[in-house]
């Protein structure tokens, strides 16, 4: 499969890159890992007329410690942060969700940014970093502007950002102590998208949870927290049956589609399960001293 | 529409080209540098056959477009054995049978040099998860996963020899 | 067509003196040092150099001076009209030099249709009507692979769609004709049948216990990961054809190719490079081929075309479909003493199964497998549907895959529903080693076997009697663990002439030995290796026979103008057929070698013995001719009256097939949350006979066990019901990883066949056939408590979700 | 695929079933439509370019409207085709007023076909849910606005000017329509005529 002609521009900087866009439009698409892009133009699926690769931009791929939160650049590999010692350390549901990404070689290429700007109900960062609750910086013509992760999804492979803007960096913040958090996928085989999967970020005190975000994974058109799961943990204790209620919660809520992967029936009672999963690891993880 | 011209470092040595934009990097390395040795699987960057090494990292060469190799460097099987000296993993690959029809051989020996380099002793699972991008239909993956285990210590009998030496 | 049983009664007499009790053993023959490297050996494989530095050479590989690119535009409707191609677009784009429909095949010789391998008719290009998706409609010749894949994208046909028929049972009622090319309009294709009917019955009247179970083998796909391709390379000048093609049988295809094409056979050389794994998918002609070489008929240029992923996975290759209805009974004592078999095989729009012509079901019959019973029948109908033609024997000895699953699955029915432990079922119910060779109520005869030894070693190799024990315990705690068994009998090595041709070729095979003066030896053989290691398993052959080291005999396949005629390489048949020759051709030089050493030592023939390597005086060793001194001789001071030279030819005609056999058990772990299936442990202890190379061996067994896991959990190839391919990508055809794929732990038994010359059997496709069984028994034995009594393969983790659910188990 | 649903419209029958027919409210109305003309009677035929997400595809479609019972239902057949492959959608329709609304109740069914499918499986359906909802809500905005202009007196306004609503404006329509899922609403009466969208789009990602 051979994909369609195109023009192509490698922009050295994020303005030049955002004045590209700015300049030819809808037609031009960011070129990033690419294993998104890449795959549907060689289908001729997709034939954009302009390609803009930011993989020449030196400043938009590092792991920084921002004392409250984590800045991840949009341009980091996904190896980098499945190898990254501050992530395997302090964001276990980070190092989770990168160690189940695609695969091997796939990693060495697909990017945070490219993962969430693309806005793929299958894939795993939106999920993640709903239950982070983290913060996306994207910039334009007119400088950069803050999109809170809640209000960063918008609708089917459609984000927040406009189509002149570029996301540049992701801020996560640094989990509160006594807090765990886990991501927990099922998918056919290694490779494959989820069939479902939960990511989940509890604060616990004395037995119950204070605060909980819990992020779902190709189980709705449009990545989004389960709302309903986190009220039923919220303010309780964490016992088998409150476990129990946010799973069903969480099933009741989410609105998976039928396909390969199974029966929207199926798919309810997996999320139900991997919530329920989720909720436990991060719990174990809260009370052996958070993170 | 637009041709560029490439310089890339294939296997430690400069070659120029010109490309279109939409030319596959694995078509590039294939056609245009004769170096077959690099296969195609599939349509979907699923199997892994095409792999090589685009600056120093393994990647699905049939996933990324030669232009974006401008400037680089570019390491395909052909430019494993140094010197007719064979690389350990092609050893290993022989000694243990890890390979019947040969064709996702080269793609596997690739992924599994980076593998090494950043983990030189490896676990069963962690090769098994490490070479998880590469499909083999032939072999059952066993035998690929002894080839790996035999070179890693080699590399490592290597190394304690170096430094010894050092 | 229908097949009669009963002339087949006298298959296969066994020759007089070859005594059919053998022993079993386990440990490897070894007759000679490392130096010569015969049997035995686990030589490194002489091809691997160039495959471990990228020198292999694939058809891909192969670039011409002046070769353009051919590109094929698809259906994607599974049946419509062709109204009209429009591909006056593409015809207008630079470099775009030809396009080729069904209409330019018709006027250049009714090329628009092709024989099948079962002699039915096969479209190469439709000119009314598409009959699958995804099928070849039209193809493109360019100057470039980019420009041909462009000029596809521009080429508009118009359709008119019409219903498909999906579903083979719906095809049978005939209200939706998929081939409206055929006089008789009906989509029943032929009848076939097996055992004896009236015996059968008869059986199941006394029967104290009777179980039955419906059962399909979905369509799966041999996905090896080079797809299929042709450089096709006609000279005008020489009026000689060469076409490079991915192709597992040369010589049938050069012969096929001259009848259909009137190319004079002499001028077309069919040269089958490296294969990127064939297994059974690059047997057939497909429609790509045919259209590639009359592209370099017309063009007078070469023309390549390579398959994409996505064509090749949604347009041929494709395996089994079988829909099976299948009856065991049993007497009070838990003998087995019936089986009834009825089946519905899906051939899709034609009848392309790689079959022997006498067998449209392929060896199915086997399916009374390792039990010895009264009486069985098979009936068989083949249906046409809209989908691909086909099917490929996947790795598989034509349908024994089919066979094997049913009557394994029907035994682990049987035993649970008796209560008693699978493994003891079966002891009582083998066929003893005693028994052969062993008549098989539906016309086989088992060359040899010793089904018990190989159970036994299986279940010591993983303490079955505590697993089951531990099986109780968690079952108690609520955990769910299964254990499965799967003891198989293959039958492979196709085939004695009498019964078995491909379009009337017998299916002999053949080897041509040529020994060089300097002692060095070159052989090349009819079959054609798509990754098995024969360069460096014949070679060991030779080195056995004639004590030449295994590294200096040059071993060759797959060019017709030089390889002696042969049927190729599927099927298991290799070292059944073509080993054999080789062992043969061997011998007639070895024989020479005798008059040659007799001469040269002044003695008679009579007075001297090989040894290894050597013609030696009885009695007095040191007086002797090594091989590689009679070799000289035989250039330099051959008797004279005798010709020089030291070669021979061999075409072996198989007196019997072999009959492979293993026990395989499975260990699984379910997740009640999700339903999801963990191979915890899965041991395979397999008898092929005598062994050539231990190390091939068990890379044949652990290549073909990871094929069988992939049908018991993975693959399938998924159409809706519009006829469309739904997993026509890697993306969605689940071909297993190192991870999904278990370490797997191997034992052998060694029960030599007495009618092949070297005692061997094939091996390649037992682990496809005995695994999916295997690990289907052990899912349905973790569930059996919960009322269930089977799942078809693949087995996902959502129908063991139902499962559980409908048994309101949670996780 | 089967495709079911109902939604509720702000106006009556009459002047839904009006809004439904009129070409020019519907080609603003389908995403990416980019012309659709009556061609003969009750048929249609158009050009949809359709993008979602990085995968787009231009559709030629033919439309037919048959059993059209005015104004209580209508069933209508869909043939769009393009390169990336086909759809083939049929829609009952019914409609019953309810106060000043209409009450929309659809059932129909659509095949994907072609690369498209084999390639875009996992989304089809929900590609066909999102499309759904942002036709029917383009539809009520255009019964919405003639309600107003019917009591203010006016002619009915035309169609906005730029004719596709355009990327953005589809991926707020479509949370707009998720968001009012995900409020347990009370149950709503649903009154007035839509039509199925006709085109289904999959996009495709492999792998990411």
């Amino acid at each position: 499969m051979i994909p369609g002609e195109f023009e192509y521009h490698a922009p050295a900087s994020v303005a030049e890159a955002v004045g590209l866009l700015d300049r030819l439009g809808e037609d031009a698409k960011i070129l990033a890992g690419g294993h998104s892009l890449i795959p549907a133009m060689r289908f001729r699926l997709a034939a954009p007329e302009a390609l803009i690769d930011i993989n020449g931009i030196a400043d938009l791929s590092y792991i920084r410690d921002a004392g409250n939160h984590l800045a991840v650049g949009a341009m980091t590999r996904e190896a980098e942060l499945e190898h990254s010692a501050v992530v395997l350390e302090r964001f276990p549901m980070l190092a989770d969700a990168g160690r189940l990404i695609a695969d091997p070689l796939v990693r060495n290429r697909g990017t945070l940014g490219g993962n969430l700007a693309h806005a793929d109900p299958a894939n795993d960062h939106p999920a993640v970093m709903l239950a982070y609750g983290a913060t996306l910086v994207a910039q334009g013509p007119s400088g950069t502007r803050e999109i809170g992760v809640d209000d960063f999804f918008v609708g089917l492979f459609e984000s927040a950002l406009a189509p002149n803007e570029l996301l540049v960096e992701v801020r996560i913040p640094v989990p509160g102590p006594s807090s765990g958090s886990a991501y927990v996928k099922m998918e056919r085989k290694v490779g494959d998208y989820a069939i479902s999967a939960a990511a989940v970020n509890l604060t616990v005190s004395g037995g119950s949870c204070t605060a909980a975000r819990i992020g779902l994974t190709n189980v709705s058109a449009v990545p989004r927290r389960a709302t309903g799961a986190e009220a039923a943990l919220v303010g309780n204790a964490l016992t088998d049956d409150a476990i129990e209620a946010a799973g069903r919660a969480a099933a009741q809520e989410c609105d998976p589609s039928a396909d390969l992967r199974g029966s929207v029936e199926y798919k309810r009672d997996v999320t139900r399960v991997l919530v329920k999963r989720a909720i436990r690891t991060a719990m174990e993880r809260a009370q052996g001293g958070g993170s | 529409m637009s041709k560029h011209t490439v310089t890339v470092t294939v296997n430690g040595q400069e070659v120029t080209r010109e490309v279109d934009a939409r030319t596959l990097l694995v078509h590039f390395v294939r056609e245009d540098l004769d170096l077959t040795g690099t296969h195609i699987g599939c349509d979907t960057t699923n199997c892994g056959a095409c792999t090589v090494h685009l600056n120093g990292t393994a990647v699905k060469s049939c996933t990324v477009f030669a232009v974006q190799a401008d400037g680089g460097t570019v390491e395909t099987i052909e430019g494993l054995a140094a010197g007719g000296e064979l690389h350990p993993l092609q050893e290993g690959f022989w000694e243990k049978h890890g390979l019947q029809c040969g064709y996702c051989t080269p793609g596997m020996i690739m992924t599994a040099k980076e593998l090494l380099a950043n983990n030189p002793s490896p676990s069963e699972d962690e090769i098994r998860w490490g070479i998880s991008g590469n499909l083999c239909r032939c072999t059952g993956y066993n035998k690929i996963v002894e080839a790996i285990q035999y070179a890693a210590e080699k590399l490592r009998a290597q190394e304690s020899t170096e430094e010894v030496v050092a | 067509m229908t097949h009669n049983p009963d002339s087949r009664q006298e298959m296969h007499p066994v020759p007089e003196g070859a005594s059919a009790t053998v022993e079993t053993t386990d440990d490897v023959r070894v007759t000679t040092p490392d130096t010569i490297c015969g049997m035995g050996h686990r030589m490194k494989r002489k091809e691997d150099p160039r495959f471990i530095q990228g020198k292999g050479r694939y058809v891909d590989d192969i670039k011409l001076p002046g070769m353009l690119y051919m590109d094929i535009v698809r259906s994607p409707y599974a049946h419509a009209k062709i109204l009209s191609i429009d591909a006056s677009e593409a015809l207008a784009t630079p470099g775009v030099l030809a396009v080729i429909t069904g209409k330019d095949l018709q006027e250049a010789g009714d090329l628009h249709w092709m024989p099948t391998l079962m002699s039915d008719t096969q479209m190469v290009l439709p000119i009314d009507k598409v009959v699958y998706y995804a099928q070849e409609v039209c193809a493109v010749v360019a100057t470039e692979r980019y420009i041909a894949a462009d000029a596809i994208e521009k080429v508009f046909v118009d359709y008119e769609p019409l219903d498909p028929v999906v579903d083979p049972f719906e095809a049978m009622k005939d209200e939706i004709i998929v081939r409206d090319d055929k006089e008789e309009k009906t989509n029943h294709i032929w009848h076939w049948e097996a055992g004896d009917e009236a015996a059968t019955d008869q059986v199941f009247a006394e029967a104290a216990t009777v179980v039955e179970e419906s059962m399909h083998i979905p369509r799966i796909h041999v996905a090896s990961i080079e797809t299929c391709g042709m450089v096709a390379n006609y000279d005008p000048v020489m009026g000689k054809m060469q076409l490079y093609m991915t192709t597992q049988a040369p010589h049938a295809i050069r012969t096929v190719f001259a009848l259909v094409s009137g190319l004079p056979e002499q001028k077309i050389q069919v040269i089958s490079p490296d294969i990127g794994g064939g297994f059974g998918g690059k047997v057939p002609v497909y429609p790509g081929y045919v259209v590639c070489a009359v592209a370099s008929l017309v063009t007078g240029k070469p023309v390549k075309w390579i398959e994409d992923r996505s064509e090749n996975l949604q347009a041929d290759s494709f395996a089994r479909d079988y829909h099976i209805k299948a009856q065991m009974a049993a007497d009070a004592d838990g003998r087995i003493t019936g089986l009834r078999v009825k089946t519905l095989a899906d051939n899709g729009a034609a009848d392309a199964a790689a079959n022997p012509s006498k067998f449209p079901a392929g060896l199915y019959s086997i399916c009374t497998g390792s039990y010895d019973m009264k009486a069985a029948h098979v009936a068989v109908d083949g249906v046409y549907t809209n989908k691909p033609p086909g099917g490929v024997a996947y790795r598989c000895s034509f349908r024994v895959t089919e066979a094997v699953h049913m009557i394994e699955r029907m035994a682990d029915i049987m035993a649970h529903e008796r209560g008693e432990d699978p493994a003891d079922f079966r002891l009582r119910n083998f066929i003893g080693p005693d028994q052969f060779p062993y008549e098989s109520p539906t016309g086989w005869e088992y060359d040899s076997g010793n089904y018990e030894a190989a159970l036994q070693k299986a279940m010591d190799m993983l303490d079955y009697r505590a697993l089951r024990q531990e099986q109780a315990e968690k079952r108690a705690r609520g955990e769910l663990m299964g254990i499965g068994i799967s003891s198989f009998t293959e039958v492979v090595g196709a085939g004695p002439s009498r019964d078995f041709d491909i379009l009337g070729i017998k299916m002999f095979d053949s080897a041509e030995i040529r020994i060089h003066p300097t002692g060095k030896a070159i052989a090349r053989f009819g079959t054609k290796s798509q990754g098995q290691g024969h360069e460096t398993t014949y070679a060991q052959i030779i080195a056995e026979e004639l004590g030449i080291p295994a590294a200096d005999i040059e071993v060759e396949e797959g060019d017709t103008d030089t390889a002696p005629y042969g049927l190729g390489t599927y099927a298991s048949r290799s070292t059944p057929t073509a080993g054999a020759a080789g062992a043969m051709a061997a011998r007639k030089i070895k024989a020479k070698a005798r008059k040659i050493a007799a001469y040269l030592l002044e003695v008679g023939e009579d007075d001297l013995e090989w040894e290894t390597d050597r013609w030696q005086v009885k009695g007095s060793p040191d007086q002797h001719k090594t091989i590689q001194e009679i070799s000289f001789a035989a250039y330099t001071n051959h008797p004279q009256g005798m010709e020089a030279g030291l070669e021979a030819t061999d075409y072996y005609d198989p007196p019997n097939l072999t009959f492979p056999f293993g026990s395989y058990i499975c260990v699984v772990d379910i997740d009640k949350g999700t339903g999801e299936v963990h191979v915890r442990r899965f041991v395979a202890v397999d008898d092929c006979g005598h062994i050539i190379n231990p190390m091939v061996v068990e890379g044949q067994i652990e290549g073909g066990l990871t094929q069988g896991l992939a049908p018991a959990l993975y693959e399938e190839i998924v159409y809706d019901e519009y006829g469309q391919n739904l997993t026509g990508t890697l993306a969605d055809y689940l071909v297993p990883t190192a991870v999904e794929s278990p370490k797997w732990e191997l034992g052998k038994t060694i029960t030599p066949s007495p009618h092949h010359p070297l005692g061997a059997k094939g091996v390649g496709e037992s682990p496809t056939v005995g695994a999916p069984p295997a690990i289907a028994n052990a899912v349905v034995d973790a569930l059996w408590h919960l009322g269930v009594r089977h799942i078809d393969i693949p087995i996902t983790p959502e129908k063991v979700w139902r499962v559980l659910r409908n048994a309101g188990v949670n996780d | 695929m089967n495709v079911s649903g109902d939604y509720v419209f702000e106006g009556s029958q009459d002047l839904v079933w009006d809004t439904l027919l009129d070409p020019e409210v519907l080609a603003s109305v389908l995403p990416g439509c980019e012309k659709l003309e009556l061609v003969g009677e009750d048929e249609y035929e158009g050009d949809l370019k359709i993008k979602v997400g990085p995968v787009q595809g231009t559709f030629s479609a033919k439309v037919n409207l048959v059993n059209i019972d005015k104004p209580n239902a209508y069933t209508m057949k869909v043939d769009g085709r393009g390169a990336p492959g086909f759809v083939k959608a049929t829609g009952n329709l019914r409609l019953a007023a309810d106060g000043g609304q209409t009450n929309l109740t659809y059932d129909g069914d659509a095949q994907v076909g072609g690369r498209l499918a084999s390639v875009g499986q996992r989304l089809i359906e929900s590609s066909a849910k999102a499309i759904i909802k942002q036709t029917m809500d383009g539809l009520n905005n255009a019964v919405v606005a003639r309600v107003a202009a019917e009591e203010a007196g006016e002619e009915a306004p035309p169609p906005p000017a730029d004719a596709a609503p355009s990327q953005a404006e589809f991926a707020a329509a479509v949370a707009k329509e998720v968001a009012k899922d995900l409020i347990p609403a009370p149950v709503r009466t649903v009154g007035i005529v839509v039509i199925l969208a006709l085109v289904l789009f999959v996009l495709y990602t492999l792998v990411t």
